[in-house]
């Protein structure tokens, strides 16, 4: 039991991995089993990391559920893990989705069953472990191994320029992380006791800001790639737009975060003044994404590229409100992520779905699918008015957090015109996410709503009822989640807002 | 002294410079993969001259090496292994003779790209 | 005084829309129709209770139910204040309410959407409760846009119909629009306040520059939501909905809800007179922008819907003058004889099945007597030809706008030369003539309606709707009249029981007093007389047109004024213009973006571009790789003379 | 010049190695009705042949006499394999020792390039054995060769004397030239040795020239002595042919490890010799041939390092030109093994940048570990992935064509195993954790930040993006591609080459995922370096 108490943080980041070594172990023909055997684990996974958040104690700078063991001393890095209240509860979202996204599948995918379950364990170890990890190597390893198995999601059960879009991400997501490689081993290099570990780079820190600012654009790249920031943004429409539904319901749900994540986590921390130097173009970058965004999902005749754009917005939200450096905007900010991962995945659960049933995703065929398919219909319209924020759902409280928190900076140059502009984000989300509802759901009964098209069955409404209760939940009482990312959301705005005044202590033979 | 040994030693030096570079052309430009190979001794014979040159007219006064005998004992060893080479590379020329009827070396383009 | 059940009032409602929208559908009709209307009537009867509670030892009750959320000195309450004008207008949203939930019974029930639709109604309730009651800004702000999803949803209802779905969207992002500017108004005085509740922000003293922008950000909100120029163009669509909706959201309570909003904030706005200007301003240009319009107008909603608009314009005059007691007074009183006005006119509907164009109606009187009875009443009370409520309401807002002091200091020139005390006679003159206005388009429509012979088809047999129906009708009409009540100058009921029950005695503890002051002392005589004359002209004018010659009037009026009246008809193009100038362009200007910058720029250019010039080169540098051995052997000659060359030359 | 026998111990593994191959070679004579013209195509152009041969499985064995059973020498050349492995690794720890009066030194940083040697060769002939039994083209000599050029890697990797250096590398490459010509089908193979042959004895002169340059400038062909002169700066007139010793002997390397512009035998050798013998060279010979460059650049001139007559610039410059060719020329190619070939090219720039990062007076142990590691990563990596090629390769071979990827495609339908191994090596190539790859790319380039050649490694880790494309693709024509109409590659003598793939693959997980064991060796390794 210790030991579990101990290493219950690994056992749940590992625990997917288990199930895909199960699934290679099995004879590759039977598929349902494999299903079922990946539903198991990614539930059990889900279960135990309820323990997580119970046993979460939020303490300043520690680290909850902390594991430290040797890996490869020779080479500088060590396994360990821990998690603050914004990892927490980005892994918790990733936990909460596993099973979901293994039942969403079931009818789906037919072909290769055994190769699937096992890629979406992977990426679900891969994800749960960029969260957890407390060492740049280790978080770079789980950070670049997420790669492969979307990969391989997008390219094997895809649609028709499904390659294309494969080649894309990698490559896009790949060069920018090549380069935040380099800037670890340049920390490394000059932290004084030639380590890996996060705290101890958090402790030396880099004094002279010119390399921060190299550094920091480094790392900043590989996650702008990855949020992703205008104009590094055109991987995600092909990816979510030919991944089949579990794999755009990953990537938007929980990968994009990582982006996100890794900004809130590394990059401002890290290269505090830096950060501060950079805040108002990424503020910049990200209102224009949120305007952006919108005006092409309005120019989108296809359902899962224009929700996929609409992610674009929704990031931009959470960049403006990381830039803006208040408390309110930035947890406004983190809180969004998981918002973001809900509503967004929730969406592409629905649209997959629906894609299941009309084999199409032009918008033209669609239409009045609310008299055949009531209760698609009903939550799809939940959904919507989650994703554009509507007061009551948890929508709303991430975004009014950011914009009021941006509008009330006093680091952040510009804050007031930013927070103006990006609100208008929420009459164009309203624009475009209504008008997709009407064209899909209203109006007389179109080409798609033919063929008796069938409403929710009681597997599928396994898979939304949780998203629409985690909709609405967190909507009505969100302040569990706030206090619980409280402190880390402190420590980064008290670091990041004074750096100017007090540059971090450094050692002094860290000089290149 | 060792200027005069230098001096000595240079028309020996630049003769065989003259043969390795001669050899080299050879291996360049004639079409004959026999004469190839001959061009491809005759640079190695080039070096044995070098080496011996070496030792019969040393530029520093004492060898590190104990004595200049270094000198010849590589010109064996190069000699040996020339005669391996050649062997292997004749070999390897009948080898392509029978696939393709030729000796002409610039008929050899089947590997490009 | 703090208190533990105030939450219930908006709670209940909610409930009943969980229920009925979860459930509804398997439930029996009656059970849904308990659940539905029971909820009201029990927040309708909280209120009651508190509101007899509310005296002297108790000015206000008070709740905070749960922390919403808080974040960094940002702290979001769920807490209600019911106070005089929460109270009241708790009592007016839940008492219509209930009545236009009875009178749905009856008009909804071959639709077999009704447990939908009474979930939207109770949500309704429940957001607009929110909306009413809230202590601070964002909980407002819940209830603002909780409202505007139930108008959505409720015009949307029949969403098979393009055009009433286009019609709920419209509604939906118009209202946004105004949102944005309700938002941007809360960031700036959260910013200034360093919180969102009501009453610090009231009782904050802000400069007058952000006290302006915060007031005039919260009015676009108003005229989003209140459909005010230049936002007002939702509302007409919004008829599209059922007509109980249209009498419950669109006439009586939520469009009201920007009226209110700036009543409540009365004093950021009398701390910002500039501001009050535009509202005034505003108010009067709608009021005689729709009026105009309404007169030709021929679908029986589209009239009532405009004479809506122009009513709400009259409000904001009040409010925008400073007479806050006034414009709210109006407000209340607009939402019986509205609501009475509407659920006749869905009456009327009704009867006809479907029909809603008074060229094809005329003669009802016969066969609907109850509803025209009712229909004659508010028409009445809208028109004020005798004074009955709504006359005493609209005469207040005219008389304290003719002797407001609101505007009397403020000057246009620096100098102060040219100060606006001619402001509030000129909008009592263009008040006024919007008021002789709606008495004319009003009694065209009920003269069209009701009185000559009937025009529709043979097919169609006119009946009166049933009890369910028409009880509403009856207790809303003797509402309009016993709404006068509210409206007694203090003159007439000083000494008397009824002093209390004057709205202006009865809220003026709950407003703040324009910088100007109150307007002097004036006797309301001279008033009444021009206000009934107006009435009566109005009256008059359409009682010739209509009433003597039937839809003759309206040819003889088209011969005379030709264009003015197919402009009027096409409602002055307004939708076409913002379709021409802003919606248009907009998508225009997304799908250029997208093929310029997207698929051109980034992708085309850079995304694709970069390994496409890549893998150009790689091919062109492979062709070198020819196969001949003797180029290898002259590139390793070369590459010996070059690092030869770096040794022994360069070096 | 005395001599003791207990030196003898230095050269340990390639004493078993040459054993073996004698072992081997006086085995033929006791092997009974030889009979020369089943083995290999009967004499005439090679259409002629193929249509003697039989393809695939479907031979017709009754049509020819058995030819003797040759399979104990797969397995006898494995054992001396292990074995040496096992001398190489034994010792590992040990300090390092000069032997033969300082003509061969054995220090870690030899017996790391000789255990990876080893490991190579052992995975080669168990590839190679069932690779030459599908074809039915078992002879002898085969094993003995691999086992030759085997021994003279190590040696190569010990030697510190430029003849010896110079007779190693004749050893190593003689036997490869013979075994590139090894399979007479068609005329890929032969015109593979014979480019190979020509450019490799043409580069081995220039190196001798230089060694005999060296010699005259200083009196002695030992490194140690190359290095104390220069130091003095040589005598009077002689540092002009001591600098052009340098380049003579430098480009000799350059040549051998595949630096551009040194690299163009590269893609036609590796593309005609037989896939086994090609993964071999690619570990092998790139393990040896680095090990000496590092020993002539490192012990010989490690002193001029920097400077403007410094190598390391050369170095620098070499690195850069073969990184981004390498994967340049790398993105067209169609044949998998040709495309491997250029990778190969573009792993030795990314080998350049830990040579580079060592340059110092005394070579910082980090980027010697970086080196060894990534050597060690790529052996078994791209062993693994030849292996897969083989298997591929078999059905081709017979038409004398090479592969393309259109063969390749739909690979996870009929073998997921080779599939799923497949592609892990291309993702180890491609420096993408969790694989051997990826700690690799992480050792050298965190050398070269150490070192102060940020520039370098930013260009490096730019065109390792590039190289990762082509990679990727095969990635697609395996898993995302449908079926080929080809009859999927036949079961039956697969097991051998499975299993030693399968090996790899475990390896280049396990460096992957648990890289401390073999950091902490190559890194005793590194700071064992003899001068």
């Amino acid at each position: 039991m210790a030991f579990i108490e101990s290493h219950l943080l690994t056992l749940v980041t590992f625990l997917p991995v288990l199930g895909a070594m199960l699934i290679a172990l099995l004879p590759s023909g039977e598929g349902g089993q494999h299903k079922g055997i990946a539903f198991l684990f990614s539930l059990l996974t889900f279960v135990l990391s309820i323990a997580l958040w119970t046993g979460f104690r939020a303490a300043p700078g520690r680290y909850a559920f902390e594991q430290r063991t040797e890996w490869a001393p020779a080479l500088g890095f060590s396994y360990h893990v821990g998690l603050d209240g914004v990892a927490l509860l980005l892994f918790l979202l990733t936990t909460f989705l596993g099973p979901i996204v293994v039942l969403s599948s079931w009818k789906f995918i037919q072909e290769r069953v055994n190769v699937y379950c096992i890629a979406l364990l992977l990426l679900e170890t891969a994800i749960l472990g960029t969260l957890a990890s407390l060492d740049l190597v280790l978080f770079y390893v789980f950070w670049e191994a997420m790669l492969i198995p979307m990969y391989l999601l997008i390219g094997m059960w895809g649609s028709d320029r499904r390659i294309y879009a494969a080649v894309k991400f990698f490559l896009f997501t790949f060069i920018g992380s090549v380069l935040m490689l380099l800037a670890i081993f340049w920390l490394w290099s000059n932290s004084g006791r030639k380590s890996f570990d996060y705290a101890d780079l958090l402790n030396a820190g880099v004094v002279d800001v010119s390399t921060q600012r190299w550094l920091f654009l480094a790392f900043a790249l590989a996650f702008a790639i990855k949020v992703p920031i205008w104009p590094l943004h055109t991987w995600l429409p092909d990816a979510h737009t030919e991944a089949p539904a579990a794999g755009s319901i990953i990537l938007a749900g929980v990968m994009l975060k990582m982006g996100t994540f890794g900004f809130i986590r590394y990059a401002m921390p890290l290269f505090p003044q830096a950060a501060l130097a950079f805040a108002p173009a990424i503020a910049v970058l990200g209102v224009i994404g949120i305007v952006y965004g919108s005006l092409m999902c309005m120019a989108q005749t296809d359902l899962k590229r224009l929700i996929a754009y609409s992610s674009v917005a929704h990031l931009g939200f959470v960049m403006l409100g990381l830039s803006a450096l208040t408390p309110e905007a930035v947890s406004g900010a983190v809180l969004q992520m998981v918002n973001h991962g809900i509503s967004t995945g929730a969406l592409f659960l629905m649209v997959g779905y629906l894609y299941e049933r009309t084999h199409t995703r032009d918008l033209a065929a669609y239409g009045g699918l609310a008299t055949v398919a009531p209760a698609i219909a009903a939550t799809f319209l939940v959904i919507t008015l989650s994703s554009i924020g509507l007061p009551g759902t948890n929508g709303f409280v991430g975004e009014f957090l950011v914009l009021i928190g941006t509008f009330t900076s006093r680091v952040l140059a510009g804050a007031v015109p930013l927070a103006v502009i990006g609100a208008t984000g929420v009459i164009l989300g309203a624009v475009y996410m209504l008008w997709l509802y009407q064209r899909v759901f209203f109006g007389p009964p179109r080409k798609a709503a033919g063929h008796g098209l069938q409403d929710l069955t009681v597997r599928e409404w396994f898979t939304v009822a949780p998203l629409l209760l985690a909709i609405v939940v967190i909507g009505l009482a969100p302040q569990p989640l706030l206090s619980a990312i409280k402190e880390p959301v402190d420590a980064v705005v008290q670091r990041v807002s004074r750096a100017d005044r007090a540059p971090p202590v450094r050692k002094a033979e860290a000089q290149p | 002294m060792d200027f005069f040994h230098a001096h000595q030693a240079q028309h020996y030096l630049v003769l065989a410079a003259m043969l390795f570079a001669l050899g080299a052309a050879g291996v360049v430009l004639r079409r004959n993969a026999i004469i190839v190979l001959m061009s491809i001794e005759l640079m190695l014979n080039a070096v044995n001259l070098t080496f011996l040159a070496f030792s019969r007219f040393p530029l520093v006064p004492n060898s590190p090496m104990g004595s200049f005998l270094t000198g010849h004992a590589a010109v064996f060893f190069v000699i040996a292994t020339a005669a391996a080479e050649a062997s292997v590379g004749l070999a390897i020329i009948i080898a392509v003779f029978r696939s393709r009827t030729s000796v002409n070396v610039d008929e050899f383009d089947t590997l490009k790209l | 005084m703090e208190v533990t059940w105030l939450h219930l009032v908006p709670l209940l409602p909610l409930i009943g829309a969980a229920i009925c929208g979860l459930v509804g559908k398997w439930l029996p009709k009656s059970w849904v129709y308990a659940v539905a209307l029971g909820s009201v009537l029990l927040s309708f009867l909280i209120g009651l209770r508190a509101f007899i509670g509310l005296g002297e030892q108790a000015p206000f009750f008070h709740e905070l139910w749960f922390n919403w959320f808080s974040a960094g000195s940002l702290r979001v309450d769920m807490a209600f204040t019911f106070d005089r004008l929460s109270g009241a207008l708790t009592l007016v949203v839940t008492g219509v309410g209930f009545l236009i939930h009875v009178y749905s019974v009856g008009y909804m029930e071959e639709d077999a959407g009704y447990w939908r639709y009474f979930s939207y109604l109770n949500l309704f309730i429940a957001a607009m409760m929110t909306l009413v009651l809230g202590d601070n800004l964002v909980a407002m702000f819940v209830g603002w846009e909780g409202v505007g999803l139930c108008s959505y949803l409720l015009i949307g209802f029949w969403f098979t119909d393009e055009e009433k779905a286009y019609a709920g969207r419209k509604a939906f992002i118009v209202n946004r629009i105004g949102d944005f500017g309700f938002l941007i108004g809360i960031f700036i005085l959260f910013n200034q306040v360093g919180t969102v509740g009501i009453a610090q922000i009231n009782s904050a003293v802000l400069p007058l520059g952000v006290a302006s922008i915060a007031a005039l950000c919260l009015f676009i909100g108003a005229t989003g939501k209140s459909a005010q120029l230049p936002l007002y163009i939702w509302l007409p669509d919004a008829m599209a909905g059922p007509t109980p909706v249209s009498a419950l959201i669109h006439a009586a309570t939520m469009v009201t809800a920007g009226v209110y909003m700036v009543a409540r904030l009365s004093h950021l706005y009398v701390s910002a007179p500039g501001v009050m200007v535009v509202v005034a301003v505003v108010g009067v240009l709608t009021a005689i922008w729709s009026a105009l319009i309404a007169t030709s107008q021929n679908d029986i909603k589209k009239v009532l819907a405009y004479s809506t608009v122009s009513q709400l314009g009259f409000m904001f005059i009040g409010v925008g003058v400073g007479a806050f007691f006034a414009g709210t007074m109006h407000l209340v009183t607009h939402a019986f004889f509205k609501a009475c006005l509407f659920l006749g006119s869905g009456a009327v509907i009704h009867g006809l099945h479907g029909e809603q164009d008074i060229q094809r109606m005329g003669g009802l009187r016969k066969y609907l007597p109850s509803t025209r009875t009712t229909f004659l009443v508010a028409t009445i009370a809208i028109t004020g030809i005798l004074p009955i409520s709504g006359f005493f309401s609209k005469d207040e807002i005219l008389g304290q706008a003719l002797h407001t002091r609101a505007f009397s200091f403020l000057t246009l020139t620096p100098d102060g030369s040219t100060r606006l005390t001619w402001l509030g006679p000129l909008i009592y003159a263009v008040g006024s003539f919007s008021a002789f206005l709606t008495s004319f388009y009003m009694w065209r429509c009920y003269f069209l309606t009701f009185s000559g012979e009937y025009r529709g088809p043979e097919n169609v047999h006119p009946h009166e709707s049933p009890s369910v129906m028409t009880l509403p009708l009856w207790i809303l009409a003797a509402l309009s009249v016993i709404g006068l009540v509210l409206g007694l100058p203090q003159a007439w009921v000083h000494g008397t029981g009824l002093q209390h029950w004057t709205w202006e005695h009865f809220t003026e503890d709950v407003f703040s007093r324009p910088r100007g002051g109150a307007p002097e002392e004036f006797s309301p005589y001279l008033g009444y007389g021009i206000a009934l004359i107006v009435g009566w002209a109005g009256w008059a004018c359409s009682y010739a047109l209509y009433f003597k010659r039937g839809l003759a009037g309206d040819e003889l009026l088209t011969a005379r004024i030709h264009a003015l009246r197919r402009a009027l008809a096409n409602k002055l193009y307004v939708d076409e213009l913002y379709d021409f100038l802003i919606v248009q362009p907009f998508w225009a200007l997304a799908r250029g973006l997208f093929r310029l910058v997207d698929a051109t720029l980034i992708d085309g250019l850079f995304v694709n571009g970069i390994p496409a010039l890549i893998a150009w080169v790689g091919a062109m540098a492979r062709r070198f790789q020819n196969g001949d051995v003797q180029r290898y052997l002259a590139v390793t000659a070369l590459g010996v003379a070059a690092l030869l060359y770096v040794f022994l030359v360069r070096g | 010049m005395n001599y003791d026998p207990n030196d003898l111990y230095g050269v340990l593994p390639a004493l078993i190695l040459s054993a073996g191959a004698l072992l081997l070679l006086t085995s033929e004579v006791f092997l009974r009705n030889v009979k020369p013209a089943v083995l290999g195509p009967a004499p005439g152009p090679a259409e002629e042949a193929q249509r003697q041969l039989p393809t695939g499985s479907d031979a017709k064995p009754q049509a020819v006499p058995a030819p003797p059973d040759r399979r104990y020498q797969a397995w006898v050349a494995a054992a001396f394999a292990a074995a040496a492995l096992w001398a190489a690794l034994s010792r590992l720890g040990d300090p390092a020792v000069s032997l033969f009066s300082g003509a061969a030194v054995s220090d870690g940083f030899a017996r790391v390039v000789a255990a990876v040697v080893c490991a190579a060769l052992l995975f080669s002939c168990i590839v190679a054995f069932s690779y030459l039994e599908s074809l039915r083209a078992t002879r002898g000599e085969f094993y003995a060769l691999a086992l030759f050029s085997a021994a003279g890697m190590c040696l190569l990797a010990q030697a510190t004397d430029l003849i010896v250096i110079f007779i190693s590398l004749e050893v190593m490459s003689l036997a490869l030239y013979a075994l590139c010509a090894y399979l007479r089908r068609g005329k890929r193979p032969a015109e593979a040795a014979f480019k190979y042959f020509i450019l490799g004895s043409f580069a081995s002169a220039i190196f001798l020239y230089g060694a005999a340059l060296a010699f005259g400038a200083t009196g002695s062909t030992r490194l140690a002595d190359v290095a104390a002169a220069l130091r003095s700066g040589g005598p009077s007139g002689a540092s002009t042919l001591l600098y052009a010793a340098v380049a003579l002997l430098a480009s000799g390397f350059a040549f051998k490890v595949a630096a551009v512009p040194f690299h163009m035998w590269v893609p036609d050798v590796y593309d005609g010799a037989p896939a086994p013998v090609t993964g071999f060279m690619a570990a092998g010979v790139k393990a040896a041939a680095f090990a000496t460059l590092v020993r002539i650049l490192v012990s010989g001139f490690g002193d001029a390092s920097a400077g403007p007559r410094g190598w390391r610039a050369l170095v620098i410059w070499l690195a850069l030109l073969t990184m981004l060719f390498g994967n340049l020329l790398a993105i067209p190619q169609r044949s998998v093994k040709r495309m491997l070939a250029y990778s190969a090219i573009a792993h030795a720039g990314y080998l350049l940048v830990a040579v580079a990062s060592m340059a110092s007076a005394s070579p910082r142990p980090d980027a010697t570990q970086g080196l060894l590691f990534y050597l060690a990563s790529y052996a078994a990596t791209v062993i693994g992935a030849f292996g897969v090629v083989a298997i591929i390769e078999r059905r081709l071979a017979l038409s004398g064509a090479g592969d393309d990827l259109s063969s390749w495609s739909g690979l996870s339908d009929r073998h997921p195993g080779l599939a799923a191994a497949m592609s892990l090596f291309m993702v180890s190539l491609a420096g993408i954790p969790p694989t051997a790859g990826f700690m690799a790319k992480l050792t050298v380039f965190r050398a070269a930040i150490e070192a102060g050649l940020a520039p370098v490694a930013i260009f490096g880790v730019l065109t390792s993006v590039a190289g990762l494309y082509y990679y990727l693709r095969v990635v697609v024509y395996v898993y995302m591609y449908p079926s080929a109409k080809g009859e999927p590659v036949q079961g039956g003598r697969l097991l051998s080459a499975g299993l030693a793939i399968a090996g790899c693959a475990l390896i280049v997980l396990w460096m992957g995922i648990q890289p401390g064991t073999f950091a902490s060796l190559t890194q005793s390794a590194a700071n064992t370096f003899g001068r």
